[in-house]
């Protein structure tokens, strides 16, 4: 029988692994994006797991609005990396150092 | 429900901001860039309106509507007021400098006005849902506008940091408040507050999930070690960019802080306090200490700006009425400051020139007195030297935390500042003491140097008599902390 | 005569000085002198009748006005005056007058600023003196840096930047932690800033106001300054203008000292007698090693700053002889006396130095010699101020140190002796210096070149050397005033408060 | 009118004189400020000739009262107040009149000085301090015009800038005499401290017997009794200004100041006023044995020593000068011996005929063309007539011839020494004795080089090395341009001959008379304080003084003339006889000789271990003190030390999306630690 604590466990584990993503990642931009969704996703997890044994729905109806947000989020995300390709042809994350100090 | 005893006064503001917003957008469409004066003048009466609709609305109590997703409470009147006056400031600034720029868009307007609209939505949220909303509202708002400036490579490489880090934020916050959910199993401020109170909420879950909302609370303040993306940022982008990002949102921010730890998670103050301790003293030290290094205006108000949050935070950490008040007051006092401070920047800058380096200020008063004894007092006040505002604005924290018996850690503030008032002056000597470098003319419009003068002098003369607005604080957060 | 003298004294010069300030551009710089001579004489007018209306035989504080000013914070407008800070409102708004003669047609650059910064920090050590509310002092305290910095760094010498920050940043330190002193010291009293209420607090555990001491210390002694935080001291004079230099030495200064006297001593009075000891050391220091540096120095300006220090030496050593918990009349009195002397002597002084400055453009001594050739009236003078320095009876200069050495003698021999060594120092660096610069013959075309006092000069130097005999030959006239404060103060000093 | 400003009168109208002179000298003119200092002066010295002859004939009464008040401190009350007693009057009279003299004398002295009027105005200043410190009634007021005539004198010896020597002189003179008020303050310190809270005289006094026993701890743990450190702090101030050894390198350089002035301030009047101040003191001095021993070696020393040094001059002021220095060794000797009557009986006398011997000396100065160098004089006699006779007269009345003025003096202070029963009182008389022959031998050495002999001043102008560094310009007095061999020296005229005259007279004569009064009659009494039993050294001048012609009969058969004889007969012998024998010592004692032209080498000393010494330690506390640990270590040190962590902590910044996020994640867990371990904080 799953208990609560196996999704807490789940979910923590997909936003380490997100976590890990976004400052293991040295390449590729994208992956940093899919990271975050990861993060989000993982988030939703916990939520969901919460209300099922809240039995509240609260927390699923959070669900909805944060994957409508990710969607923004990941779409803003994603123009800001076209103009950046534009600007200056990488995505290339460690291309991405000129500010520092 | 019936729609009867849905109460929308409350809310009006945002309605009517989010309308005319709304109808700011779609005429935009059908100007040109010659008329591009209208949206803006438009924005300007938005704004103007909000603030007579807060005004007049005004009720010196909480009331809680939209079934418990929106507070409207002194203190959210009076920082939105603040808002919707920086709001105005920031476009008024900044106007010379976008047209020199290109970037005199209606995005321009319209976005700097869903960023407000978030702001408001954070300052008057009641519950989680409503705050995320308004938070992401503002976030991807300010990201878009600094990609406005598409073709400066600095800008989107801040864009995207920004971006980044700050979606990375929002995801510890959520977490963080996916445990408070599941410890209390509400949403709702009030009744997440109810729950601990009661002692049902399960500790271990909400301490877990406390450690991931302070973490989000802490970027958003760009407290250290959230604070990597502050200087970048502030750098990177256009600093008008910079200016709309360094104002409103530390408002909102603020406040948005206080909802949380306050009035949602006031009972495990013991906890989130020695939290806080930890990164205040981060916070004034790293910002103070890596100002000291740079020779770029921009990345060392960025870093000053970190130190002030450090101070920011001792008002909280004081747990409080005079304590938050303190804190209040300190944050609309910095806002103030560093919109002067920017402001001289902007005036100086001019198409195809940024001023951004200490260099730039080169012989400021030689070139013009008035400005530079402008900047001065920004300068000064924001080292906290009285007569100038800043000086009341840290007095009144440190007092706050005596007040709480942490004698030490008044004296590292206090040191700390002693520090960060070695590049204030630096920058002071770069104006008066150094000779003059270019001569070109300053070109400031009239209406920006009428504003830019009140907002510069307002510093001293709140330094002269500051009761009024302290009092105000004061009120504001009594009033407001009385519900929940 | 006016309803609230104090906050006159205090709001005149500011305000004189933001009209200055609006005056503007150098086109106008005539304008701007007049206007701020008008504001300086005024504010001297104004600041008379404390002296003439001032009760001798009355205690506590007199012309007091007190009224709310950030109640939130507990801030009060808290005015008044006792026959010790009385003294050096006065002196402070005399020597504002001096400063803005001297700098009359010697400052051609950004006229305006200049004077407006000088009337502003008059106004603000006016209110620093006048205070009774220890924000109110503090703000007015730290307030006095914007000018004074501006004043170093603007108008002064080559290595300006480096004085004018050591002499922000030195200050700075001391004062901060002094302000969370206040603070702590607020809710002690129960929630007020009243310097009185700090006073009159009764109980304070002997550890907390050791640190409440050191608080003060820090913040007080970088003032005076002592030995061995003095070092900004020389820099900032080198490199200030005349009138920086004058006003540095004659009021700054003073403000230390008069901090401790305020604070320290009757707020934490144990501490005060339990690190006596220290203190008299620092101060015998300060005489004899700042003596010798004295000796040495090259440069005009700095060998009078050190002598300034060598002489504050004295303030600091007759505050601090105890007998038991009593302190020593005769030391306070000299020390008080003293600081007004050293007010009018230093800034003599520093004004001959900057008629010879504004001659020559040379502080150096080696590029002197024989000016009495060419400035008969001027050496006359300059022997004069020069005597007060080195303590000649006769003059404000010996009143002081003679009290403190009295004083002395009657606590400690050994303390009195080390401490009279001062007759041999100061005669010695004074008169070797003056024998350097001043007599001889005519030694470079420079020299050669140097044209006697005019008139400006020459009526600054009468009133100086007036007032430097007049308070040699009559002392009493100041030393009346502050009798019954001096004697209030010890009275209270010896009440302990463990 | 009454006394008060009778005697206000006395003392202020040199000042007035001296102010009109000084402030007003450049519009009035030279004339006009000679006449108005001499005016201010003439009126105080016949206003004080008739108080002292007031005292004389008792219709005067002791004037003690305060004028204002300077200070009030804790309780006590410092007025500028008079005291007049005879002791008083007499040196009103000596002030008075030699100033008087001078005043004149420089009239004629300085007729071609630019800064006549500024001259004038000094002396008068002088004059005016003088009097405000004999006639006054507290230690302050003393010490004011203590310090005043030391201002003065500052400013006479260098009264001509230009020189270097001058002016290093004056700074010296004044260091020195700073070194005496230094101990002379702190002995008023102790005064003021343990002596009743007073610093008037007859309360101190009054206050003394009961502190006869009295000790202080100045080093813990060692008992000194605390009169004897009082006096001797207070002597200290005496050495100083009486120029007592060791701080006696000042006064022969202040011969650097013009003649008028050497012959005033450093021979009659200010020196004395350490001699005059230790008689004042004399109630404090004689509860003292240890004090009064001091005294008397200080002043033998000075005494014997000083005298030596007179004897390988040839520079006729310096001559004048160490013989002033030797006479004052005299005068404190006299007051070791508690013989306070007696050394100001010398004070009187020696003002006379040493004013005399100077002014003479200035004369010739003035006929030789401002030669100092006496190898160049000679033969005088029959050039400067009136000089010639005075300055014969001075000398006499200096070596002690019977009759004359200076062997009363000088004859009862031996008499007291040889009847002193302190410890110090052999070596005293010895040096006292000693003295008597070597002043009588430099005296005459100088007498008859310049007044006798070949007129040197044709042959030799390989002169004056020692004053090479003084030519310059300046058309002033006292420059050596010398005389050519064919033009001869002349008389001075009468404003220098008159008073060379007037002091003659009292030179000669003034002993006679006034030995019996002051020193065996009661003029003194309830003034002077000697307490003939412990202290028995006054008894048997007191004894002789009763009948002068008795006294100077019984001189003849008494060893001091005998001395003085064979002193002036050795001299004579050796540069009137055999020229060449001189020579020869000086070629065969050359080291001892060597030793006394270089005055025992205390210059060289002092100046090596005081003044370069306190500059290396200046230096060093500046250099290492201030700029390396202070300023260097701890002030940009630590300002270092903040750059250096800010540039460290800026690498952190490193630019990198990965590791901001990194530095995140590691906030996280740090705030994690309130997960694992919370409540740190209570």
């Amino acid at each position: 029988m799953l208990s609560l604590t196996h999704f807490l466990v789940l979910a923590g584990i997909l936003f380490a692994i997100s976590v890990l993503g976004i400052f293991l990642n040295r390449k590729n931009l994208i992956i940093l994006l899919m990271a975050i969704e990861l993060m989000l996703l993982a988030v939703n997890y916990n939520f969901i797991a919460f209300s099922h044994y809240l039995s509240d729905t609260a927390g699923q109806i959070f669900v909805f609005f944060i994957l409508t947000v990710a969607a923004a989020e990941s779409a803003i995300g994603l123009a800001i990396l076209v103009v950046l390709f534009r600007k200056l042809d990488t995505i290339n994350v460690e291309d991405l150092g000129s500010l520092k100090g | 429900m019936n729609w009867a005893d849905l109460n929308l006064m409350p809310a009006l503001p945002e309605m009517f901001l989010l309308g005319a917003l709304s109808v700011i957008l779609i005429l935009d469409l059908f100007i040109s860039d010659a008329k591009r004066g209208i949206t803006y003048a438009l924005s300007l009466l938005t704004l103007l309106v909000c603030a007579v609709i807060q005004v007049s609305t005004f009720e010196p109590f909480a009331t809680i509507t939209l079934s418990g997703m929106f507070v409207d409470d002194p203190l959210s009147d009076i920082v939105k007021v603040a808002m919707y006056g920086v709001t105005a400031l920031v476009l008024v600034y900044t106007r010379q400098y976008v047209k020199d720029r290109g970037l005199f868009k209606g995005e321009y307007f319209t976005l700097t006005l869903f960023a407000l609209l978030g702001m408001n939505l954070m300052v008057s949220a009641s519950n989680f849902v409503s705050l995320y909303m308004g938070l992401e509202l503002l976030s991807l708002s300010l990201y878009s506008l600094i990609a406005l400036q598409r073709e400066s490579g600095r800008a989107i490489e801040a864009a995207m940091k920004y971006f980044v880090l700050g979606a990375l934020a929002s995801g510890l916050l959520l977490y963080g408040v996916s445990m408070v959910y599941g410890a209390t199993g509400s949403l709702d401020l009030a009744k997440v507050a109810q729950a601990i109170a009661s002692g049902s909420a399960n500790q271990t879950l909400l301490v877990f999930g406390l450690v991931f909302i302070v973490a989000g609370l802490a970027f958003k303040l760009g407290a250290v070690p959230f604070h990597m993306w502050v200087p970048d940022v502030y750098q990177g982008s256009s600093t008008a960019m910079t200016l709309m990002i360094g104002a409103a949102p530390k408002l909102a921010a603020f406040v948005f802080v206080i909802r949380i730890l306050v009035q949602g998670l006031g009972e495990m103050m013991a906890d989130w306090q020695g939290m806080l301790v930890i990164l205040a003293v981060l916070s004034m030290a790293i910002g103070n200490l890596t100002a000291i290094a740079q020779t770029n205006l921009k990345r060392m108000l960025a870093y000053s700006t970190i130190s002030h949050m450090g101070f920011l935070l001792l008002g909280l950490i004081a747990g409080n009425a005079e304590g938050y008040s303190a804190a209040l007051f300190y944050v609309i006092v910095y806002v103030l400051t560093s919109l002067a401070g920017f402001g001289i920047l902007l005036g100086l800058s001019r198409a195809g020139f940024e001023c951004e380096t200490l260099d730039d200020l080169k012989g400021l008063n030689g070139r013009n007195s008035w400005y530079a004894l402008l900047m001065l007092l920004a300068l000064f006040s924001m080292a906290g030297i009285p007569p100038l505002a800043g000086f009341y604005a840290k007095f009144a924290v440190i007092q706050a935390i005596v007040n709480v018996n942490l004698l030490w850690l008044a004296v590292v503030a206090v040191l700390m500042s002693l520090i960060g008032a070695f590049y204030y002056l630096r920058a002071v000597k770069v104006m008066y003491f150094d000779d003059v470098q270019d001569n070109s003319p300053i070109a400031i419009p009239g209406d920006m140097k009428l504003v830019l003068s009140l907002n510069a002098v307002a510093l001293l003369v709140l330094g002269a008599m500051p009761e009024r607005l302290i009092a105000m604080c004061v009120e504001a957060m009594k009033q407001s902390l009385v519900v929940l | 005569m006016f309803a609230n003298p104090l906050s006159l004294v205090i709001w005149t010069p500011i305000v004189a000085g933001l009209l200055v300030l609006a005056t503007g551009g150098d086109q106008r710089a005539p304008l701007a002198r007049w206007l701020a001579l008008a504001g300086a004489v005024l504010g001297f007018l104004v600041s008379l009748p404390l002296f003439t209306q001032f009760d001798n035989l009355h205690g506590g504080m007199q012309f007091v006005e007190n009224m709310p000013w950030i109640e939130s914070l507990g801030i009060n407008y808290h005015l008044g005056v006792d026959g010790i800070s009385m003294l050096f409102i006065v002196l402070n708004s005399f020597t504002t007058l001096m400063v803005i003669l001297a700098g009359w047609e010697v400052i051609q650059k950004r006229t305006a600023q200049y004077m407006a910064a000088f009337l502003i920090m008059s106004g603000l050590i006016n209110g620093a003196f006048a205070a009774l509310d220890a924000i109110l002092f503090y703000v007015f305290f730290e307030g006095m840096l914007i000018p004074m910095y501006l004043i170093i760094g603007v108008w002064g010498g080559p290595r300006r930047v480096y004085a004018s920050i050591k002499f922000f940043l030195y200050t700075l330190l001391g004062s901060l932690l002094m302000l969370v002193a206040f603070i702590y010291l607020y809710f002690q009293a129960g929630k007020s800033f009243d310097i009185q209420a700090f006073q009159a607090l009764k109980q304070i555990p002997l550890q907390v106001q050791i640190l409440l001491f050191i608080a003060f210390f820090l913040s007080f002694a970088v003032k005076v300054p002592m030995w061995p935080v003095h070092t900004w001291l020389p820099d900032a004079h080198v490199e200030a203008p005349t009138g920086g230099s004058m006003v540095l030495a004659a009021i700054t200064l003073k403000i230390g000292a008069y901090g401790f006297l305020r604070f320290a001593l009757p707020i934490v009075p144990d501490a005060s007698i339990e690190l006596a000891p220290i203190m008299v050391g620092l101060s015998l220091v300060a005489v004899v090693y700042i003596g010798l540096v004295a000796l040495v120095q090259t440069d005009m300006k700095k060998l009078v700053a050190y002598s300034s220090i060598s002489h504050m030496g004295f303030v600091t050593l007759g505050m601090f002889l105890f007998t038991g918990s009593q302190m020593n009349a005769w030391a306070v009195e000299g020390a008080l006396v003293q600081m007004v002397s050293h007010g009018f002597v230093s800034a003599a002084m520093f004004f001959c130095i900057g008629v010879m400055y504004d001659r020559v453009h040379s502080r150096n001594i080696a590029d002197y010699g024989g000016v009495a050739n060419k400035m008969p009236i001027f050496a006359a003078f300059m022997m004069l101020f020069g005597m007060a320095n080195s303590g000649l009876p006769a003059t404000s200069g010996f009143v002081g140190e003679f009290m403190v050495i009295m004083g002395a003698v009657q606590v400690n021999f050994l303390v009195a002796a080390l401490a009279a060594t001062t007759l041999i120092f100061g005669a010695a660096y004074t008169l070797w210096m003056y024998k350097r610069v001043i007599f001889g013959d005519v030694d470079n075309h420079h020299v050669e070149e140097m044209k006697d006092v005019n008139k400006r000069e020459f009526l600054i130097l009468v009133i100086l050397a007036v007032t430097v005999l007049g308070m040699g030959l009559y002392p009493q006239l100041f030393v009346e005033k502050m009798h019954l404060s001096v004697n209030e103060l010890i009275a209270h000093v010896a009440q302990s408060k463990l | 009118m009454d006394m008060k400003s009778l005697y206000l009168l006395i003392a202020l109208s040199p000042l007035v004189g001296s102010v009109i002179a000084g402030l007003f000298g450049w519009a009035i003119g030279r004339r006009a400020a000679h006449v108005v200092t001499i005016l201010g002066v003439a009126v105080s010295a016949v206003l004080s000739i008739g108080v002292l002859k007031g005292f004389l004939d008792g219709s005067t009464q002791v004037f003690n009262a305060p004028v204002y008040t300077w200070l009030t401190v804790g309780g006590f009350e410092f007025s500028v107040g008079f005291l007049v007693d005879s002791l008083t009057a007499m040196m009103l009279v000596v002030v008075t009149s030699v100033s008087l003299m001078v005043h004149i004398y420089t009239i004629g002295y300085m007729h071609e000085d630019p800064g006549y009027q500024r001259f004038f105005s000094y002396i008068s200043l002088f004059t005016f301090s003088m009097l405000m410190l004999v006639m006054s009634n507290n230690f302050i007021q003393l010490f004011f015009g203590w310090e005043a005539v030391g201002l003065v004198s500052y400013l006479l010896i260098g009264f001509w800038f230009k020189r270097p020597t001058a002016i290093f002189a004056n700074l010296k003179a004044f260091l020195v005499n700073r070194v005496g008020d230094f101990g002379f303050l702190l002995g008023i310190g102790l005064v003021l401290a343990y002596f009743g809270g007073s610093l008037n005289y007859s309360d101190v006094f009054a206050a003394a017997p009961a502190l006869a026993s009295k000790t202080i701890q100045i080093i813990p743990g060692v008992e000194w009794s605390l009169l004897t450190v009082t006096c001797i702090l207070l002597f200290i101030g005496a050495m100083g200004k009486s120029a007592q050894f060791p701080l006696h390198v000042w006064l022969p350089d202040s011969m650097e100041g013009p003649t008028p002035i050497s012959a005033l301030i450093h021979a009659a009047t200010m020196v004395t006023a350490g001699i005059f101040m230790v008689s004042r003191m004399s109630p404090l001095f004689e509860m003292s044995d240890t004090a009064l021993n001091v005294v008397m070696v200080a002043g033998s020393i000075t005494a014997l020593f000083m005298g030596f040094l007179g004897v390988v001059q040839n520079d006729i002021k310096r001559v004048v000068a160490y013989s002033t220095l030797s006479q004052l060794g005299y005068m404190t000797v006299a007051l070791g011996a508690s013989a306070y009557s007696v050394a100001m009986f010398h004070v009187m006398t020696h003002a006379f005929f040493k004013a005399l011997l100077f002014l003479g000396a200035g004369s010739v100065i003035m006929g030789m063309h401002h030669d100092q160098d006496m190898r160049n004089m000679g033969g005088l006699r029959k050039y400067m007539p009136i000089t010639w006779i005075t300055s014969l007269l001075g000398s006499l009345a200096l070596i002690g011839t019977p009759f004359f003025s200076g062997f009363y003096s000088k004859d009862s202070i031996i008499l007291a020494v040889e009847s002193s029963n302190l410890s110090a009182s052999g070596f005293a008389y010895f040096a006292v004795i000693a003295g008597v022959f070597v002043t009588a031998f430099y005296s005459f050495r100088m007498y008859f080089l310049v007044f006798h002999g070949k007129e040197r001043w044709m042959e030799n102008h390989a002169h004056h090395e020692h004053h090479g560094d003084h030519d310059d310009e300046e058309p002033s007095g006292d420059h050596h341009h010398g005389l050519g061999p064919n033009d001869k020296p002349h008389e001075s005229p009468w404003v220098v001959t008159l008073p060379l005259a007037l002091l003659a007279i009292p030179s000669v004569l003034i002993g006679f008379f006034a030995i019996h009064p002051l020193v065996g009659g009661e003029f003194f009494n309830g003034v002077i304080f000697t307490n003939l039993e412990a202290h028995p050294g006054l008894e048997a001048a007191m004894h002789h003084a009763h009948d002068a012609m008795a006294m100077g009969l019984h001189a003849f058969v008494t060893l001091p003339f005998w001395l003085a004889a064979a002193g002036v007969a050795l001299a004579w012998f050796f540069y009137m006889k055999a020229p060449h024998i001189p020579a020869a010592i000086k070629q065969k004692f050359s080291g001892v000789h060597t030793l006394l032209e270089n005055k025992y080498y205390m210059d060289e000393l002092y100046f090596a271990v005081f003044a370069k010494g306190s500059r290396a330690l200046g230096t060093f506390f500046w250099k290492v003190g201030d700029m390396l640990l202070i300023d260097g270590l701890l002030v940009n040190g630590s300002a270092r030390l903040v750059g250096s962590v800010s540039r460290a902590v800026r690498k952190l910044q490193t630019g990198f999306i990965y590791s901001y996020a990194a530095v995140m994640i590691i906030g996280v867990l740090v705030l994690m630690t309130y997960w694992f371990k919370p409540l740190i904080l209570r």
